[in-house]
């Protein structure tokens, strides 16, 4: 079965490590601070300038000058440093960020991600995510594996405008968890009981399916 | 005005000198840390084909979004517009230019724009529509484009405290674009919480040096929060 | 190394992987805010060729002149030097290569290392010695050369007050060169006067984010003046 | 006669207007701050971080953190913020900086200027001085008008290695007061006692003589 929107930040939270100061994008990556594995303390960067995010405010605590990049109200853990944002895109240019998770509308077999504009639809922004792609040397990608009509997002080449190039090596979809290396993805992992075939199938770019392509497992 | 005095005590006078066809650069990132009370005084004024340099562009009745009411900004460079009806309709109809910008590189255009850098590289964009049409170059086998500095006639910034010399510390991630706005304005209009005396501000805590600053104005804030998110 | 807790305990561990022919950068003005013991335990380790980039290098016997005695350093990017007899000698004698580089240039070199941005145009320098062999390119009719971004292998800082997550304050005009050169290396050894626990440090007010920091280090410091002038 | 070096810092200070941010470079420009006019105030940058320069400290106030770009140790007067070594040449670069006092060898009737380096001298280096005449569009460059041997410092064209090009438009020497503009020097003022025929025959480049130059007085 295809993985959850919960199953998938489980799934990305286990390539988090000890140490880690971690950018997450909106939706599906937003989730993942929820489960962040015992024994390891990462650090959220929100590009709005705040290193150390912190749980959302109690009713009490709920201060207007105090927001993440979503726009919602934070708090700043113990520890927390709060800056300009010409500071905060310094930290993710400079790739000093170690994983940044976000979502997307296309990954090609290149690492070019599609993730901000569809031509014809209104179009709102880049945000920060183009600075996000350009400046992490680790990156993740969120996606559905396919659309709702059913269209492969893993693609040969990006059909909508690009985000950035050449920049992903991570995907995780619903469907499987892949690596993107010298033109193709490896299909590393599968959702539990979905078969390497619907994969394939669903995949409409080059993908390298190993001889052994273990299930994920879930707690819960 | 004497010596280092900056304080104005009217936003009319806060506001002086602005003209239709300026360039005005905001601080604020959402309705986070934004002049809302010198964007008011601009929608009173009625100037227009105004180009605005801001994060974001209000929403609908709050922040920038009362310079759509009448359409008074012509262009706006911003990395994440949209948030409001009023916005989308003029961008559809193609009353108002839009200049997307992501945000880091506006943040440094801005930042290079007050420290006389005319332009700098960034891979930012690279290989992306916003790449376009701008000059491509390799540094250590990646690439990179080049981007410009701004500047503009006004900025207008949102600060916490400040003295009458212009000194100015923001409060919490109301900071965000405004110390960048402040460096990069012909003149730069401050409105903050609250006016200390000079020396009550710990110098090596500055955020925005007074050298930067025009005019200094105490104002009171809405300070509208766009998304409440709260805990259980 | 557990999660973000940064200490370290003896200048060793502190200077742990540096390597003749490595770069270092270096936080300092004058002997103002100078990493003295890290400086020193490079001394001690004996690692040769190194090019390290600082404002200036110290003098006689103190500060980055120390590395001079052993013949440590082989190239060095600074504004100026020369503030002692046996960095002349080995000017001299070529034993030392020197790139002087306007103090403006240099610490924005160094911010856009650490910032990601490979280089930048700047009006510092063109027309001059310093120009020469550099792209010139005109940016509204005035002109500007281009200068690159360094990183280091190492930076060594000096820090007042630290958590032990890396965030850094500064103390007075200590400050100068050790932020930029903080966001600059590949490893940032940072060593302060006063680790304090994390939250003390109100977190608008920390002028280098934890993010930069790799090492922390309490020491003590002998702080010595260069030129110590009075008033009657 | 010539002005004394304590004359010619009391001439600058007459160029300082209320309000005025200023740097003043090592030497006579130093001296400058001496002697600001009743009624003006003016802030001192120092190019190593500080803004709002005050007195020397007593012996009590003498702290090894709190210095001037000369490494002197001075004191910050109230209101006065102190910064990074980029932040203090953003303002510089930028243009924030009003009026720039400086010293050269050279300066010739371009506006350019010579003042770092002497060919077959050491060399120790430009400091921040290239800096400061790229970003200051006000500069009064000091210096006498000419060398020990009688030779003049304002040229046609510099022949020491520049520090900046076209960027000078002020010079005050221990002779006169000279703006620079069209490729020549303007005698705008002379030194008490000293005919406009001396300034004329030490000066190399081209000099334009108004009907009347005015003499310099000084109170004391």
């Amino acid at each position: 079965m295809a993985l959850t929107r919960e199953q998938m930040a489980q799934r990305v939270a286990r390539e988090l490590q000890d140490g880690f100061y971690v950018n997450l994008g909106i939706g599906i990556p937003t989730l993942v601070a929820n489960y962040i594995p015992d024994g390891i303390d990462v650090m959220l960067q929100s590009e709005n300038g705040l290193l150390g995010m912190g749980r959302f405010p109690t009713e009490e605590e709920v201060d207007p000058d105090m927001i993440n990049a979503g726009k919602q109200t934070v708090t700043a853990r113990p520890g927390a440093a709060i800056f300009s944002s010409a500071e905060s895109f310094a930290m993710i240019r400079g790739g000093h960020v170690d994983l940044t998770v976000l979502g997307a509308f296309e990954v090609d077999q290149e690492g070019n991600i599609a993730s901000w504009m569809v031509p014809g639809k209104l179009i709102k922004g880049m945000g920060g995510a183009m600075d996000l792609v350009a400046g992490a040397e680790n990156i993740i990608c969120t996606m559905t594996h396919a659309s709702k009509h059913g269209e492969s997002k893993l693609l040969e080449k990006c059909t909508l405008p690009l985000t950035g190039a050449g920049c992903i090596n991570r995907v995780l979809t619903d469907l499987a968890y892949m690596e993107i290396e010298n033109g193709a993805f490896i299909l590393k992992e599968r959702a539990p009981g979905v078969s390497v075939e619907e994969i394939v199938e669903k995949t409409a770019g080059k993908l390298v399916v190993p001889e052994h392509v273990p299930e994920m497992t879930f707690d819960e | 005005m004497a010596g280092f005095d900056k304080r104005v005590y009217s936003y009319e006078e806060a506001m002086q000198g602005i003209e239709s066809g300026m360039t005005v650069l905001a601080g604020g990132f959402g309705l986070c840390g934004i002049p809302e009370n010198l964007i008011a005084e601009i929608k009173r004024r009625g100037v227009k084909d105004l180009t605005v340099v801001s994060n974001n562009c209000g929403v609908d009745g709050f922040g920038l979004g009362l310079l759509l009411e009448d359409r008074q900004i012509s262009k706006i460079y911003a990395s994440y517009v949209g948030e409001n009806a009023l916005f989308e309709q003029q961008m559809l109809n193609n009353e108002i230019e839009v200049v997307l910008t992501p945000q880091g590189t506006l943040a440094e255009r801005m930042r290079a724009g007050g420290a006389g850098i005319p332009a700098f590289y960034t891979a930012t964009g690279y290989g992306t529509p916003i790449g376009e049409g701008k000059e491509v170059r390799e540094f250590n086998g990646r690439h990179y484009i080049l981007e410009e500095g701004i500047i503009g006639d006004f900025a207008i910034v949102k600060g916490w405290k400040a003295d009458r010399y212009g000194n100015v510390v923001y409060r919490h991630t109301a900071q965000n674009f405004n110390p960048m706005a402040a460096t990069a304005g012909k003149i730069t209009v401050v409105e903050v919480e609250e006016i200390v005396e000079p020396g009550e501000l710990e110098p090596s805590q500055i955020h925005t040096p007074g050298i930067y600053v025009d005019r200094i104005i105490q104002g009171s804030f809405e300070k509208r929060i766009e998304k409440r998110t709260v805990r259980d």
